[in-house]
């Protein structure tokens, strides 16, 4: 059972939170002008990478909100939080960072 | 009569407390403190088991959790009997009753132990080789005589009536095992007013200082040091002492498992109690004082019975007052055997001879052993061992420079034959950290890395050897700990005199003449892998150590490993020519030891498992005779039945009232959210596939969600409560996805949209009065609000007041009839449906269930999510295409509905069904197919999503999927049951009253 | 024509488990809206409305708990909703926001003793020591398979809401607890 | 290859044991394949071992980063069943079933098949009607699948609890008799033995960490940790790290990797006659040859390449397993491993080509992959040879989730209502 940063309200434990997959998906803004490869991109495509992952999760039974973290998922421990709409942070570990 | 091997005095046991137990029945006596193994040596009984492939006799080899041999079973009464249990661990208690295991008739006399003539056959995955023809035997006649022989104790057979218990804890510092490296750490790290938790294993804490005698720490010997530190710990109010408490499992982000038994020392009356406790230990820090683990040693008839540990015997004998013989051998691996030669020596026991297997082992413990009087032979190998159920004599063969085996072998009478091969640090917690071992060359043994989580090794489980050693690197650790964890330490340190012993140790097998024989030197004693089984891995090609472990199975028995996984990889490493460090080792997993299904399941059982949902109008319908279905985590009534009725006909009885009168029903199940705010509308738009703009207030839109590939989600009756708020319902089972999913799209997609969605599920209770009389019995009940057709038509919502109490009431209906759904809050719920009750039985109003919901509204073609849906049905699929707001350009779910498979011609698509045969009800899911009389695999076109009989029509009904199912009215087609192809007629789906009159009353 | 007079509210009958109390029968509103709304909320009851996570302010008869940056949980005497909501409507005219009546939603227990913190550690997997749950702290969270809000009201005092149809589910489990500490 | 009998057994146990010869070599890798296959588990050595046997090439590669059968292949409950519901996943499954009969003769390696019956239990009305729809498609695609009551569950696995005072009491069961279990283990290696007496290099400690494509985009080689391999076709069936090796090649896929863990019992005397499975209660449980009762639990919620799960599902699964069979409460865990599943969105696997000529990929079989081990291995085969996919395969491609024909197994199953 992880123990994850809630932007809000803390280190708590993983019971508390709802997963919410890859994070930075954005829904696009006029599926219907999308083809159907790309709209499948959107859907279903996922990086699913050894290594750090920005992923969003909900703190469900806790402040109820949305936000996002950096996990490196080859150990599980977590390399950044932050709150849904700020872009992933630059780290040492995660050349996927805002960069 | 005392016990024979019981020594004079000494130990840790309380002598004048005898405890009387039953072994196979044989009534033997013990004392306080005494484990059930160490009660049985001291009555001179070393044969405790079986092993599990040849059914070899079996000897106590250890004295700890570490044991593979001494299994028995221990039973309190027949729920009570609990198999496997190591007898070293089982601690005594007057009246226990324990017996071997995997033997048959008597562990003296098994049939089972024919096995052993069979052995040079049964060679290391044998059964990978042979029973393989006939093809049909494997099943019928080779597994079951394989599963036969194989297991161990027996399963319980009766419900176990024992309470388990489970608790979540948090700590500064967790340190595990309380021996001297231990307990520094929690002395030091307590002192900084840390929270501590110090756990162990073991009955009593103290770990190698409970068996240790002669040291000095700070002075005092061990066993004072020990009792001041132990009451100065329990002293402290931040220090939480944990004995029979096992660390079996090191989990991410330092969550650590324990296991603490809580009854099982006590005798039966006493054992009332919670049995055990699992902790889920959050541990800010990790102090790993886990000890090391003795290792044996590789010759053949080395599992002989009083063949046992070197230090083992030691802890009998300084712990328990036994001793494991009266004429004892040692082979010697390592300086600590001389500790046990020593104390034996002291006790009094005849030591036929000193073997060091060492070619030049030297050392104070070595010399204080020469000084008394002790023979020691240096550069020896042992060739065998001599006895049937006991071990009556060891033979030994001097062992050249050159390693070969010369000379020849001595035989020499002895009692008992004590071994050690040295100590392999006890790395398992840190390894399931995530931490790498490491191979050190200098200790010739696997030690702690780097750290990945917030722990360090202390102690002899890092290499730490001697007592100075690990008192200062548990001081260390748990300083630094502490530190981490954000406290202020003051250093502590503790002075040790001990006679401190050399790291020299043996791994693998001992040299043997080449004439001997190396099957029955065993590395595994309880899964019986020798030498030769290892050996023969490596010729069959297999090179990791991984395959050899599952190919041979060592390793693998209920001690995981704990005495045979370094020997093993001696022995590989010999055997394939590479070094150990090359080698590799197996993967830790947890537990560390065995843990008890009860104890990992905790409270969590009968109406505990999962919470049992129920609304405030259950008691009720319970009060009048309602069978319940569990929906979810919700008990729904499923139907009413009177005296002597069976479901149909309670079921058709309900119907007719509908139809003809009135019924009433629990809806309060179904999800409810209040979605509030000048954007509601809006978002309204984008989740569902509906247009809501132009829903006036006051009126109600059945809606459809989708998700975003297109398929059904939920539905459910929205009514427009205000400009800026919606009263949405959903399904009883899809209430919290939909509420999820509309916080996400919220938050994450469109936070710009000033709504917010909050759950009323269970403000409501949700009363439902369906049929012609409804409004006839609601009138008289409502206040100031008129329910007329044209004030409050069908599909809108008004606030009003029922029975002096608030309350949204709803003109909907899912049965085709006239329908009101009062939502009163719940604590009124009952109350209201008592009165509403009470005015409507004069009108015929009967209660109703599930079971008739679902007909009444399978007559009227409506779907119910989850049954003519399954995830993978579109709006169109079940003829609700209508609901799709056509000039929306977007909505979840919409450009899903754009690809190529959703508008496929061959789609299957929601028909009525009608049997030839009008009393022929379909079971749910039968096959549509074309053409009667296919041969396997038919084609299948559909299948029945519902199918009823139905009282109002008088005849059975049925509601399908099937492809291109609207343009195929009046086709016959066959549904393909278990008796036949059953020619069927495609109708529409609805079957009552399908203008849709008796809605509006 | 049938009786009229106003119901009272049905109410669960008492815990066993001497540890465990009903909390009085209350009423409860949900406003959910961003700082401004709760400032304005707040200036209502005449209370600032915590903005600090999981805390919780409590007057004579009205407790705010923070669920959420933009949630508030208010306790309210029996029968106060529908005024309270009405002083709420005409404080905050004009700043969107959501208020929902839910009083009955919730039941409050309330667990006290010296074995409170132990009780709950059965199914709850925070760190309730008071140095990290202090007295008027509360947030939701889990207790076993279910959720619950928590607010520590004392020492040895601690408050639960949970959805009403999880009652027996925590009862239960609670009361199971305590056969652990009544010997 | 050295045959496998009672007569070589007896004869060896003669000679002490010594005359066995490896079960398949340690060759060093040579500059170029015909074909390569990457991933080690049974899925990727039969593949290898099919496309020598039936397609005549020999001079194929398999490798494996670490060693054979240590992924999946050896941390699952080998549940073998087939009673699916879709036409599409039943004649794949039954694929792999109709193989499994014959699969020790075949390779001459006791994979130690064992029909003991895979019973599904049933605990809501829901549930109920859910299994009855899949014992009519069943029937109606010449799949076994029956529906007995709980009496009959219970005479079938006599230490299920059917009473009615449990939190979901068991209202019936669906039973495969022709599913059951098999040795893990014996299929890697029964495949590599017989794959490597076909010619096939197997290449242990060999991780690919690049595919290098010609000027076309066509696969031309393959770097790994041993070097340069060249090839012009690679099939991956490498289960949760696909995501990482089709990332070589540009390929994404819809696939996430979760931990999923199980857990063995000590051993006891036989006890379990057959598989159960509940879905709803989330137990699923045997008994191996060995004696020990094997139980999976649940997938972690998060994707994870650690192999490790958290002790929390742990719980779960066994309160759930002491509801069921209340009896085992006493008994212990013993060991407990993780494993990592790659799913799709639709729970279905796919066997397809990419878009990437030469490129063929096998995965997305969640929790289910070890029932379709010789299925999946045969079909990759046929889709590498041929180069397009054989007719049972054919609709689990890619490309489905482009245009919407996803076979969702997992979404009939669900509850609502």
């Amino acid at each position: 059972m992880l123990l994850i940063p809630c932007p809000h309200c803390g280190d708590r434990p993983e019971l508390e939170f709802v997963y919410g997959g890859q994070a930075h998906i954005a829904r696009p803004a006029d599926p219907s002008a999308l083809s159907d490869q790309a709209w499948a991109e959107y859907l279903y495509m996922r990086d699913n990478p050894k290594g750090p992952h920005a992923e969003r999760w909900r703190h469900t039974h806790g402040c109820g909100h949305f936000f996002n973290l950096v996990r490196d998922t080859t150990s599980d421990m977590i390399l950044a939080s932050y709150r849904t709409g700020e872009p992933r942070p630059t780290l040492a570990a995660d050349p996927k960072g805002a960069a | 009569m005392s016990a024979p091997y019981r020594t004079e005095a000494g130990g840790r046991i309380d002598r004048s407390r005898t405890l009387n137990f039953t072994f196979d029945g044989a009534r033997m006596q013990g004392v306080q403190g005494d484990t059930l193994a160490s009660a049985l040596l001291a009555n001179g009984v070393h044969l405790m088991g079986r092993s599990f492939k040849y059914h070899r006799p079996r000897g106590v080899l250890s004295a700890g959790s570490d044991e593979p041999n001494a299994l028995v079973a221990v039973r309190r009464d027949d729920a009570r009997y609990t198999p496997n249990l190591r007898a070293t661990e089982v601690e005594l208690y007057e009246g226990l009753q324990a017996e071997s295991q995997n033997r048959w008739p008597s562990l003296r006399l098994d049939v089972g132990a024919s096995a052993r003539l069979l052995a040079p056959f049964l060679a290391a995955g044998f059964y990978y080789k042979t029973f393989m023809w006939p093809r049909k035997a494997w099943d019928r006649f080779y597994e079951p005589f394989i599963r036969a022989a194989a297991g161990l104790g027996k399963a319980p057979t009766q419900a176990d009536p024992d309470r388990y218990a489970s608790r979540y804890a948090h700590c500064d510092v967790l340190v595990i095992g309380s021996g001297p490296a231990g307990l520094a750490a929690a002395l030091t790290a307590a002192a900084s007013g840390a929270r501590v938790m110090l756990c162990d294993e073991q009955a009593e804490l103290g770990g190698s200082l409970l068996t240790d005698q002669g040291a000095l720490i700070d002075g005092q010997p061990t066993h004072a040091w020990l009792a001041d530190a132990l009451s100065t710990l329990a002293a402290l109010p931040n220090v939480t002492l944990l004995p029979r408490t096992a660390a079996f499992g090191y989990f991410a982000h330092n969550l650590i498992g324990l296991n603490q038994r809580l009854t099982e020392h006590l005798p039966t009356a006493q054992a009332t109690g919670v049995r055990e406790r699992m902790w889920s230990v959050r541990a800010t820090e990790v102090a790993i004082c886990a000890g090391a683990l003795e290792r044996p040693l590789v010759f053949p008839g080395n599992d002989r019975p009083g063949v046992l540990l070197a230090g083992a015997a030691r802890t009998y004998l300084n712990r328990y007052g036994v001793t494991p013989g009266r004429r004892v051998a040692i082979v010697a691996g390592c300086d600590g055997a001389y500790r046990t030669a020593l104390d034996l020596h002291a006790a009094g026991v005849t030591l036929a001879v000193i073997a060091d297997v060492r070619p030049a082992a030297d050392g104070p413990l070595l010399r204080a052993a020469r000084a008394a009087g002790l023979i020691v032979r240096a550069g020896m190998t042992v060739t065998g061992t001599g006895g049937a159920r006991r071990v009556t004599s060891v033979s030994l063969a001097p062992v050249r420079a050159d390693g070969s085996v010369g000379g020849v072998s001595e035989t020499i009478p002895c009692d008992a034959v004590l071994m050690s091969g040295g100590y392999t640090p006890s790395v398992h917690l840190f390894s399931q950290s995530r931490g790498k071992v490491v191979w050190d060359d200098a200790l010739k043994t696997y030690v702690p890395g780097a750290s990945v989580e917030r722990e360090r090794s202390a102690g002899a489980c890092r290499g730490s050897f001697g007592l100075a050693a690990a008192l200062a690197d548990g001081a260390n650790a748990g300083a630094e700990a502490a530190r981490a964890a954000g406290f202020d330490v003051a250093p502590k340190t503790f002075a040790a005199e001990a006679t401190e012993a050399s790291a020299d140790s043996v791994i693998g097998a001992l040299p043997q003449p080449a004439s001997t024989k190396t099957g029955e030197a065993f590395v595994d004693w309880q899964n019986d892998v020798t030498v030769k089984d290892l050996h023969l891995a490596a010729r069959e090609g297999f090179r990791s150590i991984e395959h050899i472990k599952r190919y041979t199975t060592t390793g693998m028995a209920t001690d995981q490993g704990k005495t045979s996984n370094l020997n093993a990889l001696g022995v590989v490493s010999h055997a394939l020519g590479a070094p150990m460090a090359e080698i590799g080792l197996t993967t830790f997993r947890m537990p560390y030891t065995p843990v008890t299904f009860g104890s990992l399941a905790g409270v969590s059982r009968g109406d505990l498992f999962e919470p049992v949902r129920a609304t405030a109008i259950h008691d009720w319908a319970v009060e009048h005779g309602a069978v319940f279905e569990d929906v979810g985590a919700w008990k729904r009534a499923r139907y009413f039945p009177k005296a002597g009725e069976d479901m149909h006909a309670a079921v058709a009885r309900e119907c007719l009232a509908v139809r003809s009168a009135c019924g009433i029903f629990d809806a309060s199940t179904l999800g409810k959210i209040e979605l509030i705010g000048p954007d509601a509308a809006v978002f309204m738009n984008r989740m569902y596939v509906n247009a809501w703009t132009k829903l006036s207030v006051g009126k109600c839109r059945y809606g459809l969600l989708l998700g975003e590939d297109g398929f059904i989600v939920d539905d459910g009756v929205v009514g427009r409560i205000a400009e800026d708020r919606f009263h949405i319902t959903t399904t009883t089972g899809g209430a919290a996805r939909v509420l999820a999913k509309m916080e996400d799209y919220l938050q994450t997609e469109w936070p710009e949209l000033k709504v917010w969605a909050t759950s009323t599920t269970e403000q409501w209770a949700v009363i439902a009065l369906q049929g012609p009389k409804a409004r006839l019995i609601l009138e008289g009940l409502v206040e100031s609000v008129d329910l007329s057709p044209e004030a409050l038509p069908h599909m809108s919502v008004v606030e009003a007041r029922i029975c002096g109490v608030t309350t949204r009431l709803f003109r909907v209906s899912f049965s085709g009839e006239l329908g009101f759904e009062v939502n009163v809050p719940a604590e009124y719920g009952r109350a209201v449906w008592e009165a509403i009750w009470a005015a409507g039985r004069p009108h015929g109003l009967l209660p109703y269930g599930t079971e008739a919901m679902h007909v009444l509204r399978a007559e009227k073609g409506f779907i119910i999510v989850g049954q003519e849906t399954d995830g993978t049905v579109t709006p169109d699929d079940v003829g609700l295409g209508w609901a799709i707001g056509k000039a929306k350009p977007d909505f979840v779910g919409k450009r899903s509905l754009a690809r190529p498979a959703m508008s496929a011609p061959n789609r299957k698509q929601l028909v009525g069904i009608f049997t030839d045969d009008p009393a022929l009800v379909l079971e749910d899911g039968v096959q549509i197919v074309a053409a009667p009389g296919q041969p396997t695999p038919k084609r299948l076109i559909g299948h029945i999503t519902s199918s009823y009989p139905s009282a109002a029509l008088g005849r059975s009904l049925a509601l399908a999927l099937v492809q291109g199912g609207r343009a195929r009215m009046g086709e016959t087609l066959y549904a393909a049951t278990a008796e036949g192809d059953v020619p069927v007629r495609v109708t529409a789906p609805v079957f009552y009253d399908p203008d849709g009159a008796r809605v509006n009353g | 024509m049938a009786d009229l007079t106003p119901l009272t509210r049905a109410a669960p009958p008492a815990p066993k488990s001497p540890c465990l109390t009903n909390a009085p029968t209350a009423d409860r509103l949900l406003l959910r809206g961003d700082r401004e709304v709760m400032a304005a909320a707040g200036a209502a009851f005449g209370l600032t409305l915590p903005t600090l996570a999981c805390r919780a302010v409590a007057v004579a008869d009205v407790a705010a708990l923070w669920l959420g940056p933009d949630e508030e949980l208010l306790i309210l005497a029996d029968g106060a909703a529908p005024a309270a909501m009405v002083r709420l409507a005409n404080a905050l005219i004009g700043q969107p926001h959501s208020l929902v009546d839910i009083s009955h939603r919730q039941t409050g227990l309330g667990i006290s003793g010296p074995h409170a913190e132990a009780m709950l550690a059965v199914g709850c997997p925070l760190d309730l020591h008071l140095s990290k749950f202090p007295i008027g702290m509360n947030t939701r969270t889990v207790f076993a398979k279910t959720e619950i809000v928590l607010w520590r009201t004392g020492p040895d005092a601690f408050r639960i809401e949970v959805w009403r149809s999880f009652r027996a589910y925590v009862l239960g489990l609670l009361e199971e607890a305590s056969h652990e500490f009544t010997p | 290859m050295q045959p496998f009998s009672a007569f070589s057994l007896f004869r060896e146990g003669l000679k002490g044991q010594k005359g066995w010869t490896p079960q398949w070599r340690t060759p060093e890798p040579k500059p170029a394949y015909d074909a390569v296959i990457v991933g080690g588990g049974g899925h990727g050595l039969g593949a290898a071992y099919y496309l020598a046997k039936e397609h005549g090439l020999t001079n194929i590669a398999l490798l494996e980063k670490g060693w054979i059968g240590g992924g999946n292949t050896g941390r699952n409950t080998t549940i073998i069943r087939s009673n699916y519901l879709f036409d599409e996943s039943a004649a794949l499954y039954d694929h792999a079933l109709k193989l499994w009969e014959g699969l020790s003769q075949t390779l001459n390696y006791n994979v130690m098949f064992s029909q003991r019956g895979v019973l599904m239990l049933a605990h809501t009305v829901h549930d109920v009607q859910s299994f009855q729809r899949h014992i009519h498609a069943n029937r109606a695609n010449g799949v076994d699948n029956e529906w007995l009551t709980p009496q009959a569950a219970k005479a079938f696995c006599p230490p299920l609890n059917i009473t009615a005072n449990i939190r979901y009491p068991v209202l019936g069961g669906a039973l495969q008799r022709r599913g059951g279990t098999a040795r893990h283990d014996a299929v890697a290696w029964g495949y590599a033995r017989a794959a490597d007496a076909l010619g096939v290099d197997i290449l242990q400690n060999c991780e690919v960490v690049g595919i290098q494509r010609d000027i076309n985009g066509a696969v031309e080689a393959v770097e790994t940790t041993r070097g340069p391999i060249r090839t012009k076709k690679v099939g991956v069936s490498a289960a949760g790290h696909t995501s990482v090796v089709l990332g070589m090649a540009g390929v994404r896929l819809p696939l996430e990797s979760y931990p999923l863990q199980a857990l063995v019992s000590e051993p006891i005397k036989p006890v379990f006659p057959c598989v159960v499975m509940s879905n709803t209660v989330h137990a699923y449980i045997s008994q191996s040859d060995k004696g020990e009762l094997v139980i999976g639990a649940g997938t972690d919620v998060y994707t994870s390449y650690t192999q490790r799960g958290g002790l929390h599902i742990n719980s779960h699964t066994l309160d759930a397993v002491c509801e069921l069979f209340p009896q085992f409460r006493r008994m212990r865990m013993l060991r407990n491993w993780g494993g990592i599943v790659d799913v799709t969105p639709d729970r279905s696997p796919i066997i397809a080509k990419t878009p990437v000529p030469g490129l063929y990929v096998n995965c997305g079989w969640g929790t289910g992959g070890f029932k379709a081990t010789p299925g999946a291995a045969h079909l990759l085969a046929w889709t590498m040879a041929k180069d397009q996919p054989h007719p049972i395969n054919a609709p689990f491609t890619i490309e489905r989730f482009r245009d919407g024909h996803l076979i969702d197994e997992a979404a009939a199953a669900a509850v609502a209502h």
